[in-house]
């Protein structure tokens, strides 16, 4: 096993790693920006270096600054976390160029997934669904049209390189498409540096899921169910439970084994998330891959009693899947808790005065917030992650309002209000919802 | 003013819980006062200090945690003179371009804007760092060979 | 400045709870003072308040809350010469013998130390309260069958 | 289902209830002394009544009040926590006498346990093994030395109405008899207020199980599993785990069935627990059954994915038992941080100036601490239970050390340090321990 493990990444999920690395007896070393001097990802590995001013691109998004880091500290793996560099193939590539093991997939599975378009012919090719949509990238108001024809509205252009919610344009008349794709292309190329665009049919009332999948370097692939990320705000999950109430067994085996099938068609290794729409009648879709830990992980940790960074560690070390199956049980749900700025359009700032996290029964915090905080603008201001388990969703859905009330944050603004309202709707409760659920409220 | 007078006082003072002492007699005005409480004592003290810094890496991490980080001593230098050199990226610093070569520099070196001082490794590069001022080098806070952090103090520079 | 005095203001106030001591006579003028620090500041303000206590209960506690306990307003009165009569126990309140008999004490009633001023319902029994001081009743703070609390104030007597 | 309850009782143990009650949708009602103003108990109940002074008799142990309390707050029933007044039958008499549900064992079965002589002759009628001892009280001298010539050096002197590790003595010569005896008499009169006092062999070797117990009012009672409390201080329970790694399949069945035997032997109902001693050739012997909640049931939770003071509250409202049988998974540590004095004859004081405690995955947080916190001399100076759960033992250790390492306390001494010992010696590690693990250190 590794002796040290530098984490490229910050606050909660840097921590979340640290954890599992104290647990495997691994030590770790911590980069940061001098505006995470006194965070706990900081606090608590072994080693810390200071890598950079605040700014991500001068600091956690820098590739040689941290493989330097590496370098002088003497780590022998790169684990990214979840945001920032994880699904960034030249990063990995460069960790392979400079004998560092990166924990996540080879640079080619990465790449291959990137492209969403070229990807979603590969879906199609080895015989799983897809959305129907364009056979090729739009590059013109004609091309449009003739799908239109076919679908009718409303019709969804994405961005060949969309990722994170970001490159979704939803078209609802004939009068907005010029304009939207104009945008999207123009936006595309700003953000993801390429402009080329597709366009898919919109599939009214769909749940959006997500597969876990686990690959070792010996070709073994297994699922660890789904995860409903159909609460979404402005196409960003906001909500997550496992396992889903759409789903039966039937549906999931068949999900389940859709993913692996696609997982082994590139080999996959390591931890990865093969994403689905489901329509009312169960029709379900393969949209896409996502080759990194999730924020929503955990909630699948909980009911399938595993820890998957740990098995992202030993599967980017060559140890194989333990063959055990895990019996899963339970109802879990997560919540993210940020804080928010008053003022809609401006970035939260401010001190966390007081962080007192809930407690006791099926209560897991994920955070790296504690009382005197400062949070600084230019990252994500996530406060913690709240994830409950119980013994059914509607424990899980009373015991996370529980944790919601025991949760106390002052000196800033959260988001929790948001959850509040989200649990104690009905529709919520009796699952009728679609990942529309905000823009038909 | 009787400086023993003075004295006594402060000893009156500092082994007080008081915080402040004014005096005023035939004129003579005197005020002693203890820092006031800084917002800091709020924060967490074991959470923000000390964590390990680059400057002190070794094998038992655990320790270093334990020990506060040395302060380098800069008592013997007026600071307000004193030009601090930084380390712009992480990697580690060599004071000269081989091993047999001399260093670039040495403590009592005077040097001009662009005088190359050292060099940082990173990433198998050779960055050469160069003066951003002239003066005479006062300090080297950093051995041959050692890794440094982004922000670390390489070299003070006295300013003419 | 005699010190030997200074040392004694010194253990004055630092054994006292005050936060200051202020000396002019003859031109001389002194002046002592503790650091300010309220402890109360460090606490985490939603933690401690507001709680709901016994003399809001109704049932929408949720709401409780988030309204500040509502204080009773003493301006009115001289404190200093009122003595807080206060429930020894938990109960029910209630001013007068039977529903129908005239209540024990009524605002502007005279007391003597002894006087019987209500009782307290606790576990069926009925507990007579009496006045431990002379004096005025000059308030009465709870409603005749209202459940009281511990230490909770029932009458403000004033002293003659 | 009851609409509100009281909880007779303070701090972590009164708002672990609460929780389980928000959860329920039970209204409760906290009960405080004007030292426990601030306590997130009272912080947390829906109603609080401050019912007295600091001192647990004008307080959390006095009757009259808790009693009055419930009767202007309408609450329906009184849950007694795991302390104070859990296991006074008198108390459970005087509730049922007021119309207040007891939320525990009827006031007859309680009692049937508190004299630990008289129960253990029950135990012994219906064909349970029981440590071998003195037929009788011990009078004088001479019938203790007739059991002495029987088994040998050493014997255990024991209270009659000892309990929580009280009225206990170890004889190990002839000439501390004498002397044992009459202290133990005295010390017997005076905290239990009765000083007849029995004789026992010393079981050298022993293990320390507990096998918790739940029975509804249908008469149906099930164990869930064990828990093993074999490390112990001065006769005090200081970390507890589960599964314990000394039984086996077949010896957790038999002392399982044997605990519900004895259980149904006086028609218990509620959370009670059936404590053994088993030792080193696996002869295992029934002392005696604890008829309330106990501070270690966080354990049992965990491993069996079950509330168990919702439970209790389901047969305290005459709801019959599930009959889903859980499955266990995993294993589950559990610690108790305490304020320690640095003086250690002297209770501790002070401010915790700052609660900062761990998170991450298997983490479990039962405290009514906070930063800000004012510990009272007169209540137990608890400050958190740690528990963890994890696959297996070896993680779990892992996971608690961790833990211990995360947990940030500033302003007051605590007993980390101890358990970061036991956690890391490699007697822990190989369980190669008894109940005299800190003597024969």
């Amino acid at each position: 096993m590794f002796n040290k493990i530098l984490i490229a990444n910050r606050g909660e999920i840097a921590l979340r790693i640290i954890r599992t690395c104290m647990e495997m007896g691994i030590k770790t070393v911590a980069v940061y920006s001098t505006a995470d001097k006194n965070a706990l990802h900081v606090r608590f590995a072994d080693e810390a270096v200071c890598i950079g001013p605040p700014e991500p691109e001068e600091s956690y998004l820098n590739i040689p600054r941290i493989i330097a880091t590496a370098e002088i500290t003497n780590a022998e793996a790169i684990h990214p976390g979840d945001g920032y560099l994880a699904e960034n193939a030249e990063f990995a590539e460069i960790c392979f160029d400079s004998k560092l093991v990166f924990i996540g997939p080879d640079p080619t599975m990465i790449k291959s997934t990137e492209n969403k378009f070229l990807f979603k012919q590969h879906i199609k090719n080895i015989g799983l669904p897809v959305i129907p949509g364009s056979e090729d990238y739009i590059k013109n108001h004609k091309d449009a049209e003739q799908i239109i024809e076919q679908f009718g509205f409303p019709v969804v252009l994405k961005s060949a390189y969309g990722r994170e919610g970001m490159g979704i344009s939803i078209i609802h008349r004939i009068e907005d498409l010029e304009k939207a794709m104009q945008n999207l292309r123009e936006k595309s190329q700003k953000i993801f540096g390429n402009n080329q665009i597709y366009i898919e049919k919109f599939i009214k009332g769909a749940r959006h899921i997500g597969i876990q999948i686990l690959g070792d370097k010996s070709g073994n692939i297994v699922h660890l169910g789904e995860r409903d990320c159909t609460i979404q705000r402005n196409n960003k999950k906001l909500l997550e439970e496992c396992p889903s109430p759409f789903l039966d067994i039937t549906l999931r085996e068949q999900m389940g084994n859709d993913a692996i099938m696609l997982a082994k068609s590139i080999k996959y290794t390591g931890a990865g998330t093969v994403e689905f729409l489901i329509d009312p009648d169960k029709n379900f879709y393969v949209t896409e891959m996502n080759t990194r830990l999730q924020a929503e992980h955990p909630i699948t940790e909980e009911v399938f009693h595993i820890d998957i960074v740990k098995e992202q560690i030993r599967i980017a070390n060559g140890n194989r899947l333990l063959k055990k199956k895990t019996i899963p049980t339970g109802h879990s749900i997560e919540c993210r808790i940020f804080a928010e700025s008053p003022d809609k359009d401006k970035l939260p700032t401010g001190t966390i005065t007081t962080y007192h996290p809930p407690g006791g029964n099926g209560i897991r915090i994920d955070s790296s917030c504690y009382s005197g905080f400062v949070i600084n603008p230019l990252n994500e201001p996530l406060i913690a992650k709240i994830i409950v388990i119980a013994g059914d969703r509607e424990s899980a859905i009373k015991r996370m309002l529980r944790s919601l009330d025991e949760f106390i944050v002052e000196g800033v603004n959260t988001n929790k209000s948001i959850f509040k309202k989200i649990l104690t709707d009905p529709k919520f409760k009796s699952y009728n919802y679609d990942t529309e659920y905000f823009e038909t409220q | 003013m009787d400086l023993n007078y003075l004295k006594k006082l402060i000893k009156m003072l500092d082994s007080s819980n008081l915080s402040e002492i004014e005096i005023e007699e035939e004129g003579t005005k005197i005020r002693l006062s203890k820092p006031k409480q800084k917002i800091a004592t709020q924060l967490p003290t074991q959470i923000i200090t000390p964590y390990p810094s680059i400057t002190n890496i070794n094998p038992q991490p655990a320790e270093i945690k334990e020990k506060p980080e040395p302060t380098t001593s800069t008592e013997e230098f007026n600071m307000s003179k004193i030009f601090e050199v930084k380390a712009p990226m992480v990697g580690t610093f060599y004071r000269s371009p081989s091993p047999e070569a001399k260093p670039y520099v040495d403590v009592g070196s005077t040097v001009k804007e662009g005088t190359l001082l050292c060099i940082i490794e990173a990433m198998k590069l050779m960055n050469e760092i160069e003066s951003e001022v002239g003066g005479k080098i006062v300090k080297i806070l950093v051995e041959n060979g050692q890794p440094v952090e982004y922000n670390q103090v390489l070299f003070y520079i006295e300013k003419p």
